[in-house]
């Protein structure tokens, strides 16, 4: 029946495209951009068919199977389940619109958006490969192009300099978009080699000759193995996650990178750990996740109370939704580290709407900055006036994030505090409920700085809604905000399936400690 | 003692000598500072090698060994054709082809 | 990996039941969805939106067909209809519906409804006329705002579970942050507006850690949940703090005040008839879970009644026509939540309904004042009544009803209030509740001596009377805060109660207390002479806000320099010990770095002599 | 005995010229030294009956090389104005010592290792051999090497052009500033 390769072709399109666009030798700019576009949006079509075509019932669909090297058992293999489709459909979403929101570019756009599709392979990729090596593969080429995207296409931004560790900021650059570009690769690169030393003693211990994820997560790994793979896969796609303290390079990269590479890197790469965090981690190794996952709660409940504080104080609208990104990735850590089938639900559903949200964001940020070349909160005011179709997006954008029931962010963190609540340490579900009250506390303080207020300031006199092609990421952001929150069960249905199936089989090979085990 | 003599120098006689010759070129590159002059330290060296595949060839009856050395001289000369023309830019660009004056290595 | 789920979610989910013959769901689900319809549509054509007129006329008219939707869905209930709930899954886990949403129709939500879009339907035809002078897409944005709140309060009053119903609080919530901040270029707009949200989302997260420990302890959300051991009292004890956020009790009432920020006619709907009101809904509808929690209504007794008293107090002062009716409402709130606390919820709610007329009447006769003058200051609408006589009476009418005036809606469910709760033997909190009594009827009497009978004041003399549309719905108002006091009857009929009126000591104590505070209040400021300051002292204290300072120095000097450390800590602690460990590579480096003098002679040396211990090393090892 | 004399000869010439060209302090001399190694090194190649050899060497390298070589040192004499031809010594010691060293473990590698050989008394036309050799075992890198020789020749040209296109292209590789803050903006 599915004998069309869908996933190939979702995953490499945007390869295909970004081939496309290097030989041709045009100059066009709109050459260059309907390229893209065709491309993202060919992907798009494949995630919601795909997503419509998948039969209720769980499991692996739409296979596909290409060797590669099998004398040591790497295949091309791919396949979704309920978390593949949702995050799929995020992805094809999220760079849809983020193709759009980058129409404006003038320098080197050939270039970016060559870069944008290579890494947005990456992520396809990873979302849809049923073998380790090919995920780990997908997962480098989705994190290495953001560090040309942010060098090359990022802005500056001066920090102020002071601490104990004042004398690094001169030596450093901070602040600089190379710094931050560097800053981001090597953290996430360090995050790789953790992984990927997991993922070798993994195929290893297996014994199976193979790195599909079926074959090496129906291995029973020893106790002593999965002590210390979890937590360096934990860390490694952690830092991925911006989980605490590694989650520095996240304020300064979201902050420093152009538009489009803000909204992919939060909106869905961030993803990419969380996913690994769970599919990898978790999934394949219960038994170090159930003794660790006291720690990953308390760390994500770090992560949510001490971003969104973190948040509160930052000035520069950039950072204040990067900030906010760290803290809303700590409801998904939370939801993972609940093991629970309400925690793990809302983790995904988070990651979905977590990256609408603030791809919207971060396509609103880039619009007002594009206009007024300012970020900072404080010398803004009374842009409802200039800009009300801006304002009323972002207040949108806002209430999900601070879970407005309607809106999907609601969905994602009530399930996620559900499951804290009967996951092993119950006040993780309080702090998640601070964290919540937080984000009210900031999203709106900015919005209101921001929005309300007599009229902008005389230098930002000339400030005008969007137009054409900027309405489009915008729109379809918004509507998929506002449909996840008022429908939740268009996904949540198949994610529940696969949530379900996955910690059957935990529990099958390894029964849950008590603490972590699931309350009826 | 008169055998030796009888028999002529025999092999291990001219690896010595092509030995003792490697070793005053590698203390002339390491040495000197013109690049000319180190350059014409490689040249010592290069021909204490082909002595050494002479001479085995010589000792083993075999070819081969000239056929290599002559490839080594063939390498030396092209080696020295593009070595002097690097030397030619190097003045050109620093009026010196002092080994000191290049440093640019150095991060 | 196959999956192992029941096959209960193979089947697909259900389309919403939508039966034909069904008059009941259908009439509830008009007044649902017309109004999502009309705020869709508004909010979607933005043409229209910007018409202004047409935009705010189209809501109006949806909000009275709702309004007749819920009248004869009333009328069904009164009628005996069955309670009828009709749900479609929302939220799955493991394949079952964990929280659904739908509709849930019995006296309690048909009565609330009706109330809800009648007050609604008033407002927004008095709306009509009061924001006609706001421009053309403002007006549209405003009655935008207007569909989404009933909406939202529908979804609230029906809900079928506490989820919903917690969906609903939170998008009225979202209303009336909107609506505050309407004229969001007024900075203290824009802060009363966060300030409201802020405050009730603050008292919010005890409401939904309530709703986690009621998930937790019997896996839904029913409001008929049998709670055993501490969530007995811990769920409905959390709940009730997203009440005291919602409904404005001390000390989480701070916001209200300031929501008066946003235009009269939504301080009317919003702030005083229904939105606040909302949390007592919420303790109606889940009682089955309070009345397991004897120690937590003990303790809604006393926070009521405090409620009901300083904010009584406090209205006193205002010279704010709006803060007066805020702080009356805050004190009404804490009528109801007494009466609730003490087990009477036929009363509390009776109030609820009363209040909801009479105090959306003084709100938009409020308005009509504002309108007329163009001042939110009583004593700048000295003399009114000359120039404004209609909307003058109609405001003392909605006076009266809140005094407690016998025979005006106030006074019947003010009296069973007290009735109920000295049978339940609640005597300081009933004491309370008769002092704030006489104080409501003190500072009503003081605003309307001062501004419909006072000195004529510049701006009042030229006053004009307010247009037919907002007269007409305040005249409804007006009929209902005279009339609906004899509506016991019905309200008892619809849950099954008794209600008899009957003159008790109580009654006759309360009116009487309460005339003394009329007769109190025109002696005070209706004459000059009686110079003496009553409240001297009293005035500055309660002007100077102390909940409000103590708030206010919450957050100044808790919050802002806790995120202001935590924000610092991050940028120079946390990252820079993770530059640290960049320059830890840097210096490293640069250490290293000195064996690379960059001389092409080093390089050779290096590598000969790397020759030369391979050789030796081939040696030795041979 | 013959054969002795003449090997400690050709080893006398040879490393009397080598040790000249390491240490002589003009340039011009320090070719001339070469020269005569060179030289010395074709003896030994006739010493070793490999007559084409010492034929190729004296005329590719002594012919060659050394005129290459004394150009050389006439083109760039001229040094921030004044004529240098003087060479100095640069970290003799160091140097002397590694050499020594080298010495030494070639030396006693050579005698623990070497086996004792004799020369076959047949004589062969080694020069005959050899171009059979190049003919037929060897012909594909031998073609290969006019290649190697043509790459160089092309190469040297290439770099030593006056026109300063070599230059240009010799200076192809980036210049990387890092660290450097540029305020780039987005869009």
């Amino acid at each position: 029946m599915n004998s069309f390769p869908w996933l190939s072709m979702i995953v490499f399109a945007p390869l295909v495209a970004a081939v496309v666009l290097l030989a041709i030798p045009t100059k066009s700019r709109t050459t260059t951009r309907i390229v893209a576009i065709t491309s993202t949006l060919v992907s798009l079509v494949g995630s919601l068919r795909v997503a419509i075509g998948y039969l209720p019932g769980g499991g692996y669909q739409f296979r596909e199977h290409y060797p590669i090297i099998e004398s040591i058992g790497i295949n091309l293999d791919l396949g979704v389940d309920g978390w593949g489709i949702s995050l799929l459909l995020l992805t094809s979403i999220i760079i849809f619109a983020g193709a759009f929101a980058s129409w404006t570019l003038t320098q080197r756009d050939k270039e970016f958006y060559v870069l944008l599709l290579a890494l947005v392979c990456g992520v396809f990729g990873v979302f849809v490969s049923l073998d380790l090596f090919v995920f780990f593969l997908f997962y480098e080429i989705a994190v290495l192009p953001m560090y040309l995207l942010i060098g090359v296409w990022g802005s500056t931004k001066k920090v102020a300099e002071a601490g104990p560790f004042r004398f690094l900021f001169r030596l450093l650059d901070i602040g600089g978009k190379e710094y931050a570009a560097i800053k981001l690769t090597l953290m996430l690169l360090t995050g790789s080699a953790f992984i990927l030393v997991g993922i070798l003693a993994m195929y290893d211990s297996a014994g199976a000759h193979s790195f599909s994820i079926e074959t090496l997560g129906r291995a029973t790994y020893p106790r002593s193995l999965q002590m210390w793979v979890f937590p360096a896969l934990w860390l490694g796609f952690g830092t991925l996650a911006g989980v605490f303290p590694f989650h520095t390079w996240s304020p300064d990269g979201h902050a420093s990178a152009p538009t489009a590479v803000s909204m992919l890197h939060a909106g869905v790469l961030m993803k990419l750990g969380a996913f690994g965090v769970m599919r990898i981690g978790m999934v394949m190794l219960p038994q170090g996740a159930a003794s660790w996952a006291w720690v990953v709660g308390c760390v994500a409940v770090v992560n949510i109370v001490y971003g969104a504080l973190a948040a509160m104080r930052q000035t520069d609208l950039k950072y204040i939704v990067a900030y906010s990104s760290v803290s809303h990735m700590g409801v998904v850590m939370l939801g993972a580290a609940t093991m629970t089938v309400e925690g793990w639900n809302g983790a995904i559903y988070q990651m979905v709407a977590h990256g609408l949200m603030t791809g919207l964001f971060f396509a609103l940020v880039g619009l007002i900055y594009g206009q007024t070349h300012d970020r900072e909160v404080g010398n803004m005011g009374g842009f409802a006036k200039s800009m009300p179709a801006v304002a009323v997006f972002f207040t949108i954008a806002s209430l999900s994030s601070l879970g407005m029931p309607g809106l999907a962010g609601f969905v994602a963190e009530f399930q996620v505090f559900l499951g804290a609540w009967n996951g092993p340490m119950p006040w993780w579900a309080l702090a998640g409920v601070l964290g919540a009250w937080l984000t009210a506390v900031y999203v709106l303080r900015a919005a209101r700085r921001i929005f309300w207020g007599a009229g902008p300031p005389a230098r930002f006199t000339n400030l005008s809604d969007p137009v054409g092609t900027e309405w489009v990421a915008l729109v379809v952001l918004t509507a998929c905000l506002i449909l996840f929150g008022v429908a939740p069960r268009l996904i949540l249905d198949d994610i529940d399936t696969t949530t379900v199936g996955y910690l059957d089989t935990i529990s099958q090979t390894a029964p849950p400690q008590a603490s972590a085990g699931v309350r009826p | 003692m008169n055998e030796i003599i009888a028999a002529g120098p025999g092999l291990s006689a001219w690896l010595i000598l092509a030995g003792v010759l490697f070793s005053v070129g590698v203390y002339g590159v390491l040495s000197r500072r013109n690049l000319i002059a180190i350059l014409c330290s490689v040249e010592l060296m290069a021909n204490a090698v082909n002595i050494n595949l002479v001479a085995f060839s010589r000792f083993h009856g075999d070819t081969l060994g000239q056929a290599f050395a002559l490839f080594g001289i063939a390498l030396t000369v092209a080696e020295v054709g593009v070595g002097l023309a690097i030397v030619m830019l190097v003045y050109r660009q620093r009026q010196g082809i002092d080994i000191d004056d290049l440093h640019d290595l150095l991060g | 990996m196959t999956s192992t789920t029941s096959s209960a979610d193979a089947s697909p989910p259900p389309i919403f039941p939508l039966h034909a013959d069904h008059l009941v769901l259908n009439l509830a689900l008009i007044a649902l969805l017309l109004p999502l319809a009309c705020f869709v549509l508004l909010a979607l054509v933005w043409p229209l939106r910007r018409a202004g007129r047409l935009a705010g006329w189209l809501s109006a008219t949806v909000a009275v067909i709702s309004f007749g939707a819920s009248a004869r869905l009333l009328m069904l209930v009164v009628g005996g209809e069955a309670p009828l709930t009709e749900t479609v899954g929302w939220l799955v886990r493991d394949g079952k519906v964990i929280a659904s949403m739908g509709v849930h129709i019995d006296g309690i939500s048909a009565s609330m409804l009706a109330v809800v879009t009648l007050v609604a339907a008033c407002v927004q035809v008095y709306s009509l006329g009061y924001m006609a002078e706001d421009s053309l897409p403002a007006q549209g944005r405003y009655f935008t705002y207007h569909s989404l709140f009933i909406t939202a309060m529908g979804g609230l009053v029906l809900a079928p579970n506490l989820l919903q119903l917690f969906a609903g609080w939170e998008l009225v919530g979202l209303c009336s942050y909107l609506l505050i901040g309407f004229y969001w270029a007024k900075p203290s707009a824009g802060q009363a507006a966060v300030k409201a949200f802020w405050v009730t989302k603050f008292a919010d997260m005890g409401l939904i850690v309530g709703l986690l420990a009621l998930y937790g302890a019997t896996g839904t959300f029913a409001w008929d949940a049998h709670l055993v051991g501490i969530w007995a009292t811990a769920v409905p004890a959390l709940l009730f703090m997203g009440v005291m956020g919602k409904s404005a009790q001390v000390p989480l009432h701070i916001w209200l005040p300031d929501a008066m920020e946003g235009p009269t006619p939504v301080s009317a709907l919003l702030h005083a008839a229904t939105m606040v009101a909302a949390g007592v809904y919420l303790i109606v509808r889940a009682y089955p879970l309070f009345e397991l929690a004897p120690s937590l209504l003990l303790a809604m007794t006393w926070i009521g009644a405090s409620t009901a008293l300083i904010a009584a107090a406090t209205a006193i002062v205002q010279d704010d026509i709006k803060k007066v009716l805020a702080y009356s409402t805050c004190s009404q709130l804490g009528y109801m939540i007494a009466a609730l606390g003490s087990g009477q919820i036929m009363g509390g709610y009776f109030h609820l309904t009363t209040h909801a007329f009479f105090k959306s009447l003084l709100f938009l006769g409020a308005g009509a004042a504002i309108h007329a003058v163009h001042s939110n200051d009583i004593h700048d609408m000295g003399g009114l009544w000359k120039t404004t006589r209609i909307s003058a009476l109609l405001f003392i009418t909605g006076s009266l009803a809140l005094v407690g005036v016998p025979i005006f809606a106030g006074f019947f469910s003010k009296d069973l209030i007290l009735e109920e709760m000295l049978e339940a033997g609640q005597y300081v909190p009933v004491a309370m509740l008769v002092l704030g009594a006489g104080l409501t009827a003190f500072y009503m009497t003081r605003v309307i001596v001062i501004a419909y009978f006072g000195d004529a004041a510049e701006g009042a003399e030229h006053a004009h009377e307010a247009p037919w549309t907002m007269l007409l719905p305040m005249g409804a108002l007006g009929l209902l805060a005279v009339g609906a006091g004899f509506g016991g009857d019905l309200l008892a009929t619809l849950w099954g109660q008794q209600y008899h009126f009957g003159m008790t000591p109580i009654g006759i104590t309360t009116s009487v207390i309460g005339l003394g505070g009329i007769a109190l209040g025109i002696m005070r400021y209706g004459t000059s002479t009686w110079t003496a300051d009553l409240l001297g002292g009293l005035r500055g204290f309660i002007l100077s806000g102390p909940v409000d300072r103590f708030w206010d120095s919450a957050w100044r000097q808790g919050l802002l320099p806790f995120a202001q450390v935590v924000g610092w800590f991050d940028r120079y602690i946390v990252d820079g010990l993770i530059n640290m460990v960049a320059w830890l590579f840097i210096f490293l480096a640069d250490r290293i770095k000195r064996f690379q003098t960059g001389r092409a002679q080093d390089y050779v040396f290096a590598v000969v002599l790397g020759v030369v211990a391979f050789i030796a090393y081939g040696m030795v090892g041979a | 005995m013959g054969a002795w004399i003449a090997f400690l000869v050709i080893a006398t010439v040879l490393l009397v010229g080598a040790l000249m060209v390491v240490s002589a302090r003009d340039l011009v001399h320090t070719v001339l030294w070469l020269a005569l190694s060179l030289i010395a090194t074709a003896a030994a190649y006739v010493a070793l009956h490999a007559d084409f050899l010492a034929a190729a060497q004296i005329l590719l390298y002594t012919g060659g090389v050394v005129t290459l070589m004394l150009f050389a040192v006439m083109l760039t004499r001229r040094q921030s104005g004044a004529q240098v031809l003087i060479d100095r010594a640069n970290g003799g010691l160091r140097a002397a010592l590694l050499a020594a060293a080298l010495l030494g473990l070639l030396v006693t590698a050579t005698v623990r290792g070497t086996p004792k050989l004799v020369a076959p008394t047949f004589n062969v036309d080694s020069t005959q051999a050899l171009g059979v050799t190049f003919l037929t075992r060897l012909i594909l890198p031998f073609e290969l090497l006019s290649l190697l020789l043509l790459a160089a020749m092309v190469g040297a040209i290439v770099l030593a052009r006056r026109d300063g296109k070599g230059v240009k292209l010799a200076r192809l590789a980036p210049r990387v500033v890092i660290g450097q803050p540029h305020d780039g903006g987005e869009g």
